[in-house]
């Protein structure tokens, strides 16, 4: 496997548009549901900006943060989904616009 | 790993045991007292842990940093966890059962906060801030019914989530400029990678502030501040308002000192205008409030505005490094025990009725639960820098910094947000003076009630003492720092 | 006697003091004595030490205590007694005492009976203290001290608005000159290091040379206190008001003693004025002016008190004359003989309203000739003296005035022509008003004559006003020998004849009606003339539209307090900030979501403008 | 080359999926374009030299956490109300502001990016020394990790309990 | 010791005072009047060791014990902060003022305040406590402190017994003090950041910190920062605004307090510390201060003619008179500053009297509007008198001690600037009408007839005791003024020699 020549900064730029996209979807859905999708590309975005940072420097660091973004997104989407179910049944909805009783 | 290594862990270890057993005593039998105390004697035993891990601070491995200036936060949080915990008990309680998970996130979340606290690397970095917050997100959660709790949580959890990809990618950004992730790492490297390539660094460096700045909700990451507050319990709300947000800045400041990030200027800039905003916006944000949990809210903006003074400080030779280092521990110590003061009087007068935190339902305090009122009116002076309190002090630091670094601008904001912040907190006080139906001190006779106020209140609660215990201790660093000050020196 | 000199103000001050304490609890019969008592006393503690002066005329000086020690600054309450401190002292404790008298029955049936008293005490040892002082600062002591008991007792029937209203503006306008005066006397202060009256004019001479600004400027500051004082132009218009006091209190106050204040000040401070010939000008200029000025005025008149308020602002004028033209003793006494008559003038006034009901209009009365002889005996000998008519007290002092004058090098005979009109006028409205009042019809009835405690004064000040023309004040040695030399004859002459006219005109007009004046009277330049003359000139409603409804206007503007809208200002950019951060803070994710985008984009943005340094 | 071209190859299929991911009305598409992403970014994984990393990318994220997303959308049953919902949401005038605030975003992570230089890695980094890093230095984090999973378990499970427990999946009693 | 005595008698004894009414509602009041007695008797006993007045020793900036009474202890040593107290000529007049004002205060409070009476007499007594640590402390962070701390108590008496508007007032009072003293902290901690740059120790004596080398600029802004606090305090055009809602609304007592002692504050603070810490500063700016002192004086004589409000036109003319000190202070030679101490003085008693007219009235009237009042006299004679005697003071009638105070500041003026002496002379006339104004609408001019048959309650024994106290002190003042300017003068002789 020697010899990758994929040039750093277009792995990144990859991982630099996911982010965008992500960023983008989190700021535009109003369901719930699409809004935690939105923030698991942006984390996964996050995971190949490291991975390829780690690869850059033949580091197994990357790939151990990689690990542990893993373990965040599971945790936070198990809560996350938890929440969700508890939206829809005391909200009657999943959009996200709906939930602005506190505000000013 | 030695023993030596374990003992420095203590607190950790602690806390990690507290939250096993509470696992285990809840498959054994559902019992929410018994979690409570198991909860409260963890907590009890991590302070302990705290203070017997002092004679062995030492680095970790890479991800932690054992020493007295951390344990001393450790403390700091543990005792703010054991005041949550307090006030969980006589006034939080969802349907009056089933509350040992809650002990248990709270556990978990402290341990969160420990690790944060003491982290001197990404990883851990990251790993504290997402414990701390996941368990956060529950608690926040937490209770059975009401549309408010649930809207924070999923507020909070979404905001943050999205703060900590910010974060995390900034921290990409860094490793891929220096190829380190530990604090030390990153300021070993940094300016030589800052000669090669300043950008990569600065937008890292940018994002990690940015993913930060949220948790510590200052402008422009603030906008869920108010809504999290007033949607959480109380209980949870002062914890998020003490334990979240100092250990934050905990980590933010070793992470800006051995990074040494102070060295680049365009960084200051940024810090220096996220800072003069917060001291403003927050306090314009709370003039009007009605909401007292909002009202805090937005006061805690302007407070964490108030300490990136001392942050941007380090970037100029004025001040002396162990000053700053001082400024950051008192000013946190008592920003974090005027809050809780302030949210144990809260908790205890609004409990969970979500009418009763309009600043209204305070009227006449002082008539009725005066040791209550007098406990909020001093956090409510402490906050508004006022002398006697810990918080004049705080202010006083700050100021100090400010000036030895000749950093203008910000103490220019600092005054005028400062102005500003005694009208709301006045605010807060007076109607505390205030008595219904009197129109005048003079032309309505209202004793006859007050005295029926007064002979209820002849007994002490045990949210009086409570109130009472942080007061003194809030009143007790205005009044006669030198032990702290010492202390703090010594960190 | 002269170490007690200190007791003679302190009684009367002591008497007040008592009477304010305890006059509500005490009988009429002891606050009568106390009163009146107390002058009385006072009185006979000035003869005594006049007396005592006479035999040995040496001017001496007592020194109490310091009244304030600030470095160099060191005024003493100390007095200063000499042959002009006597007079004014006689004047006051004398022409007072007499007043208190007569005080005592025509306010008998006041209840507040104590308190005017106390009030006329004060007066008396304000007064007193103003001239026996030994230097400016107690001077200013007595000279507010006055001002103070005037607006009391003008204002004494407080009830009714209007007393309060020309009490208050008889303090205010004064308080103008005073304030004038204060600065006159930091100005003499900062330039010669002291403020006693003989070390400071001593000082002066050796400073300034005759004509020196500085001194120019001093005494016009002077001047201005003490044309305020004095009710001369142009700040005269208190005076006539001010007769919404008690009679005896204008009798004693604003015809006496008071408002010669100036006349005083002026002659004590005369070796100042010396320095500043212009100021000196500006005195006569001044004192001439006035006295037409209000003797026009008092032609118009239809009020018996206006008509003497006016009367006393002219022959005030003419001491003001007599002083800007260097005849200091002429002044002097004509401020003693005016004393004698005008008080005489205002206590017969003061009897005809007690008894006619408080009637002041002239034309409602007449016939009082036979029903109230005593009275009209005082006024006939009063209006006498003050037309001057030879043999009178006035005569003696007003033709002295005239004369020197005369003899001023200059604008002279101008100014003796001016005054020679002004005595002229001066005989006319005095006689128009024994005319008018005690001849004629009459057109009401009093319901009794004077009893002895009122007629009692006014027979001792008609004999005053007769022989008072050959008393021989003792001043020789306070002010510098005039030249001697005496004018010619025709001079004195004229000057003798042209009160006789005036009263032959008055009587022509106002008696017999022989001389009509009616179509003179009635053309339009007349008419014109008549207003003008009867507003006094409208010089109070030039003040009333230059200064006091601006004033109001001011200060209504400024009610609502401007400044405070620059803090509102403060207030309301707070407030619209906080409107507009609030309503951005809309409760919805996907907003705060984009605001933390924005929030990134700007930071990066400013992270990215790497500057060359390293910090 | 190979390699190169299978990354571009990746590259794009995981932006072309992420984007249809997020747009989608449903839910399930777009749960299952986001499947498609995760295993073409495991391809990139794969090609810069982490393998062990590509292989938990499908074995955990594609796999277990999607998972997690399909059950809760099974669970709520979202039906054709709420496609036409979604797509009365995507308006151009909801997303044309976002769009340019997150173009921005990019473009000032493009000039970022554009300062690197180098290629990304010679030597791949083997699952063996990623499995020392981690129980060497980083065995607190393993750790800590496991108490994250914790506390992500219990706070799950009480919110999900409560949604299980009282009113299962029907709730329109409760109006 | 006696020094920190002084003001611990007063904190405890509030602490008593609130205790007290537990026992008896009337007791606080006893309370509160015994411990200010008490502390006045303890502050003389203390004194009668001093040296006589005319040979009282010049305190000298170096040299604390050189002052009438020095007490030092550490507080927070890691920034030099100590517990300092002295007490000198001006220190001492200003203690005395206090306990003398307190005890009236208390007299004020006697029938005026009826609910919650031991908390009253406590806020009071604390206040009582803070001022006099303003006037002792001679540790800049102490002063600060105290500067600040006063303002608390007395805040609650604004916004629990004030009247209808009371929390605005209180709010505004607040506000106002406080957002000035901001400056004034950062200034002060500014100067010791130059003091310590400079000798390398941190301290915040006044002691140390006095001839503390600076760049012109530095000390420019710095001095600007001290200004600002203590002429809103004092209260000067265009800082004063806070004041007539504050002593409008403030409760008899608080006003008392408020325009007795607390406007003093700030003139002290101009004295001791404004323009002693920076002297070139403040004579380059002197011009400014003089000119807004001088406009104050005519600007709040103008306003007070314009009230109706009968103490809101005491209020204003506070401003004016206040306007006196600044023009006193920043004249900066003897005879200004010797008048500036005894304004001070004198207009503590004179202010203090009238506000407590004005609310004796309100007591008996339920009004302040003067339109609602007149010939007042007729029914309340004693209380007329009374009056028409401080009114008679407040214009500044010789004899009295306003006048002796507001002369010599014009004299000294004078000396300095004669046009701006013009100005501020005419003062004296435009509060001449106000003051009679306000006699005339209260109790002059036709009796209102709402009010005839009220049966008014005259002033009673302990009003007019009260009252002949402050009577006395202000003829005392104005006739023998020698033992205040005896005390005073040493301390404005060192002071004086301070500046260039």
């Amino acid at each position: 496997m020697d010899g990758l020549n994929i040039p750093l900064n277009h792995i990144l730029l990859v991982s630099s548009l996911l982010f965008a996209i992500g960023m983008m979807g989190l700021m535009i859905r109003r369901n719930i549901i699409f809004i935690l999708m939105s923030l698991e590309v942006m984390l996964n975005s996050a995971a190949l900006a490291f991975v390829a940072a780690g690869a850059h420097w033949g580091q197994p660091d990357g790939q151990i943060v990689f690990m542990l973004i893993l373990t965040v997104a599971a945790a936070e989407v198990a809560v996350g989904l938890g929440l969700v179910l508890q939206v829809q049944k005391r909200f009657k909805t999943l959009d996200m616009d709906h939930a602005n009783r506190m505000r000013g | 790993m030695n023993a030596q290594l374990m003992m420095a862990l203590m607190p950790i270890l602690v806390l990690s045991l507290t939250a096993v057993v509470l696992m285990i005593q809840a498959s054994v039998k559902r019992d929410q007292s018994v979690a409570w105390v198991i909860t409260a004697l963890g907590l009890l035993l991590a302070l302990w842990g705290a203070g017997y891990a002092r004679g062995f601070t030492q680095p970790v491995t890479v991800l932690l940093m054992v020493d007295d200036w951390g344990l001393f936060f450790t403390t700091l949080i543990l005792v703010a966890a054991l005041v949550t915990l307090i006030l969980s008990k006589d006034t939080f309680s969802p349907e009056g059962e089933r509350k040992e998970e809650y002990y248990l996130l709270l556990v978990l979340s402290v341990l969160g906060a420990v690790v944060l606290i003491q982290s001197s690397h990404m990883v851990s970095l990251l790993l504290g801030m997402e414990l701390m917050g996941v368990a956060l997100y529950a608690m926040i959660a937490f209770p059975e019914k009401g549309q408010r709790p649930l809207e924070a949580a999923i507020k909070y959890l979404v905001l943050s989530a999205c703060a900590s990809v910010i974060l995390l990618y900034g921290f990409a950004l860094i490793y891929a400029a220096t190829g380190e992730l530990s604090y030390a790492g990153i300021g070993l490297k940094a300016s030589i990678a800052y000669a090669q390539n300043p950008i990569l660094l600065m937008a890292g460096t940018a994002m990690v502030l940015a993913g930060i700045g949220f948790k510590l909700s200052v402008v422009p990451f603030h906008m869920w501040t108010p809504d999290v507050y007033e949607g959480a319990p109380t209980p949870v709300t002062g914890f998020l308002a003490t334990v979240s947000k100092g250990a934050v800045f905990v980590a933010l400041s070793r992470f800006f000192v051995e990074g040494q990030l102070y060295e680049y200027q365009s960084l200051m800039t940024a810090l220096a205008a996220v800072a003069i905003a917060s001291m403003l916006i927050g306090n314009w944000l709370a003039l009007r409030q009605e909401n007292i949990k909002r009202l805090l809210a937005y006061s805690s903006i302007a407070h964490f505005g108030y300490l990136l003074v001392v942050l941007i400080a380090l970037s100029y030779s004025g001040a002396e490094a162990g000053l700053i280092r001082e400024s950051i521990t008192f000013y946190l110590a008592a920003y974090i025990l005027t809050t809780l003061a302030a949210f144990a009087v809260v908790a205890s007068i609004a409990g969970e009725d979500e009418r009763k935190n309009h600043i209204a339902s305070f009227d006449g305090l002082f008539w009725r639960r005066p040791i209550q009122a007098f406990s909020l009116t001093v956090a409510m002076l402490s906050f508004a820098g006022i002398p006697l309190t810990a918080g004049f002090i705080g202010k006083f630091y700050i100021i100090s910094v400010g000036i030895q670094s000749q950093l203008w601008w910000l103490i220019t904001a600092l005054v005028i947000g400062s102005a500003i912040g005694i009208y709301y907190y006045l605010r807060i006080i007076f109607a505390m003076t205030m008595s219904s139906g009197m129109s005048s001190g003079m032309s309505v006779n209202d004793e006859g009630e007050d005295q029926k106020n007064v002979a209820q209140d002849v007994v002490v609660s045990s949210q009086d003492v409570l109130a009472m215990l942080l007061l003194t201790m809030v009143l007790l660093l205005g009044t006669w720092p030198q032990p702290f000050i010492e202390f703090a020196g010594r960190l | 006697m002269r170490e007690l000199i200190w007791l003679i103000p302190l009684i009367p001050l002591l008497s007040s003091v008592t009477l304010m304490l305890a006059g509500s609890r005490l009988p009429r019969l002891m606050i009568g004595i106390a009163g009146v008592g107390s002058v009385g006393f006072a009185a006979l503690l000035t003869l005594g030490t006049g007396i005592n002066f006479m035999a040995n005329p040496e001017p001496f000086q007592l020194t109490l205590w310091t009244w304030m020690q600030v470095g160099s600054f060191a005024p003493g309450v100390a007095f200063y007694f000499d042959g002009l401190t006597l007079v004014m002292m006689s004047v006051i404790t004398g022409v007072g005492f007499l007043i208190h008298l007569f005080s005592t029955e025509f306010m008998e049936r006041d209840e507040s009976y104590a308190r005017y008293f106390a009030y006329l005490n004060m007066f008396v040892a304000a007064m007193l203290v103003l001239v026996m002082a030994d230097n400016l600062l107690l001077l200013y002591l007595g000279w507010e001290g006055v001002g103070v008991c005037s607006y009391l007792l003008v204002g004494f029937w407080y009830q009714n608005s209007a007393n309060g209203q020309a009490a208050r503006k008889a303090f205010i306008v004064t308080r103008i000159g005073d304030t004038a005066m204060a600065l006159g006397l930091f100005l003499l202060f900062t330039e010669l290091g002291t403020l006693d009256i003989q070390a400071m004019v001593g000082i002066a001479n050796e400073t300034w040379q005759v004509g020196d600004n500085v001194a120019l400027i001093a005494c016009l500051l002077l001047l201005a206190g003490a044309v305020g004082k004095s009710a001369q132009l142009p700040l005269h218009t208190w005076l006539p008001d001010a007769m919404a006091g008690p009679t005896p209190v204008s009798a004693l106050i604003h015809a006496a003693t008071m408002v010669t204040a100036g006349v005083y000040l002026i002659a004590r401070t005369h070796g100042l004025f010396l320095l500043a010939p212009e100021a000196m000008m500006a005195v006569a200029v001044i004192g001439i002016a006035t006295t037409l000025m209000a003797a026009f005025t008092a032609l118009m008149q239809s009020d018996i008190k206006r008509i003497l308020a006016y009367s006393t602002i002219s022959q005030i004028g003419y001491m003001f004359l007599a002083l800007g033209v260097g005849a200091w003793t002429a002044g002097i006494f004509h401020l003693m003989t005016h004393a004698f008559f005008k008080a005489l003038l205002f206590l017969g006034s003061g009897a005809i309203i007690h008894c006619l009901h408080h009637e002041h209009n002239i034309f409602k009365m007449g016939g009082l000739r036979t029903r109230m002889p005593v009275t009209f005996w005082s006024f006939m000998i009063g209006s006498a003296a003050l037309a001057a008519l030879p043999m009178t007290s006035g005569f003696f002092s007003k033709d002295q005035i005239l004369l020197q004058a005369y003899q001023m090098p200059g604008m002279g005979p101008w100014l003796w022509l001016a005054g020679l009109l002004g005595a002229l006028l001066t005989a006319v409205y005095s006689f128009r008003l024994v005319f008018v009042v005690f001849f004629g019809a009459a057109k009401t009835e009093p319901d009794k004559d004077t009893g002895w405690r009122m007629a009692l004064p006014l027979t001792v000040l008609c004999g005053l006003s007769l022989i008072g023309g050959y008393f021989i004040i003792p001043v020789q040695d306070v002010f510098p020998v005039g030249s001697g030399d005496h004018p010619a004859h025709w001079v004195e002459y004229v000057s003798i004849s042209v009160p006789l006219f005036g009263v032959l005109l008055a009587y022509l007009i106002f008696h017999t009606g022989q001389l009509k004046v009616d179509s003179l009277v009635n053309s339009r330049i007349g008419q014109t003339l008549r207003q003008f003359w009867l507003s006094g000139w409208g010089i109070d409603w030039l003040y009333d539209r230059l200064f006091v409804r601006p004033y109001y206007a001011l200060s209504g503007m400024l009610k609502s307090e401007p400044v405070d809208a620059i803090y509102g200002l403060i207030v309301a950019i707070n407030q619209t900030f906080n409107h507009w951060l609030s309503a951005a803070q809309t409760g919805r994710m996907r907003w705060y979501i984009v605001s933390m985008v924005f929030g990134l984009v700007v930071l990066l943005t400013l992270a990215l403008q790497i500057s060359p340094e390293v910090l | 080359m190979l390699e190169i071209t299978l990354f571009y190859v990746a590259a794009t299929v995981a932006l072309v999926a992420t984007v249809l991911a997020m747009t989608r009305t449903n839910a399930i598409h777009a749960l299952i374009y986001l499947i498609v992403s995760l295993l073409a970014v495991a391809v990139i994984f794969f090609l810069i030299g982490a393998p062990f990393a590509a292989a938990l990318e499908i074995v955990i994220y594609a796999g277990a956490i999607m998972v997690l997303f399909v059950f809760v959308i099974m669970m709520l049953n979202l039906g054709e109300k709420g496609d036409q919902q979604e797509r009365q949401w995507l308006l151009p005038k909801i997303w044309a502001g976002p769009a340019l605030l997150a173009a921005v975003l990019f473009a000032e992570l493009l000039y970022v990016i554009s300062t690197v230089e180098g290629p990304v890695s010679t030597t791949a980094v083997s699952a063996k020394e990623v499995g020392l890093a981690l129980f060497g230095p980083y065995v607190l984090a393993v750790e800590i990790a496991s108490m994250l999973l914790l506390a992500g378990l219990v706070g799950s499970f009480h919110l999900g309990r409560r949604y299980l427990e009282r009113d299962g999946f029907d709730d329109r009693s409760e109006k | 010791m006696v020094m920190v005595n002084l003001i611990l008698i007063l904190l405890v004894g509030g602490v008593l005072a609130l205790l007290s009414e537990r026992v008896n509602e009337n007791m606080p009041r006893r309370v509160a009047l015994a411990v200010v007695l008490f502390d006045l008797v303890y502050f003389l006993i203390h004194l009668s060791g001093m040296p006589e007045l005319t040979q009282l020793q010049a305190p000298l900036p170096d040299d604390p014990s050189t002052w009438l009474m020095h007490f030092k202890a550490d507080w927070i040593p890691a920034f030099g902060i100590s517990i300092e107290f002295a007490l000198d000529g001006i220190s001492m007049l200003m203690v005395l003022l206090t306990l003398v004002l307190g005890a009236v205060a208390v007299s004020a409070s006697w029938t005026d305040v009826i609910v919650r009476r031991g908390f009253f007499e406590a806020n009071l007594l604390w206040t009582l406590a803070g001022v006099l640590g303003v006037f002792m402390a001679l540790d800049l962070f102490l002063f600060f402190l105290f500067w600040e701390v006063m303002l608390i108590p007395m805040y609650f008496m604004i916004a629990i017994w004030g009247h209808e508007n009371r929390g605005y007032a209180a709010m505004k009072f607040f506000i106002f003090t406080q957002a000035s003293g901001l400056l004034m902290l950062v200034s002060i901690l500014a100067l010791v950041a130059v003091n310590q740059s400079a000798t390398g120790q941190w301290s915040f004596s006044y002691f140390d910190l006095l001839n503390t080398p600076m760049a012109e600029a530095t000390a420019h802004w710095l001095m600007l920062g001290f200004f600002i606090a203590f002429v809103v305090k004092l209260p000067v055009f265009p800082f004063h605004t806070w004041l007539p809602d504050a002593h409008t609304q403030a409760p008899t007592a608080g006003s008392v307090i408020l325009a007795g002692i607390l406007l003093k504050t700030g003139a002290y603070g101009l004295i001791r510390f404004a323009v002693p810490l920076f002297p070139q500063a403040a004579m380059d700016f002197s011009y400014v201060a003089m000119v807004l002192g001088a406009v104050g004086v005519v600007y709040g004589a103008v306003l007070a003619f314009a009230q109706t409000d009968f103490k809101r036109l005491i209020a204003y003319s506070s401003v004016s008179h206040m306007g006196f000190v600044l023009l006193g202070v920043y004249a900066w030679n003897e005879l200004a500053l010797q008048g500036a101490v005894m304004q001070m003085v004198a207009h503590g008693f004179s202010t203090a009297a009238l506000f407590m007219i004005a609310g004796s009235l309100q007591e008996r009237l339920h009004t302040r509007d003067m339109r609602e009042m007149g010939g007042l006299w007729q029914q309340m004679p004693r209380m007329g008198a009374v009056a028409m005697f401080f009114v008679v003071a407040s214009l500044g009638l010789p004899g009295l001690g306003n006048f002796v105070a507001e002369f010599l500041v014009l004299l000294g003026l004078f000396q300095v600037d004669p046009w701006l002496t013009a100005v501020a002379a005419l003062g004296l006339i435009t509060g001449a009408a106000y003051s009679l104004i306000l006699m005339q609408r209260a109790f002059q001019g036709e009796p209102n007839p709402k009010l005839v048959d009220q049966g008014l309650m005259d002033f009673g024994r302990r009003e007019m005791l009260t009252m002949a106290v402050m009577m006395l002190a202000l003829i005392g003042l104005g006739i023998y003024p020698q033992p205040i300017l005896d005390i005073a003068q040493p301390v404005l002789q060192s002071l004086l020699e301070v500046t260039p």
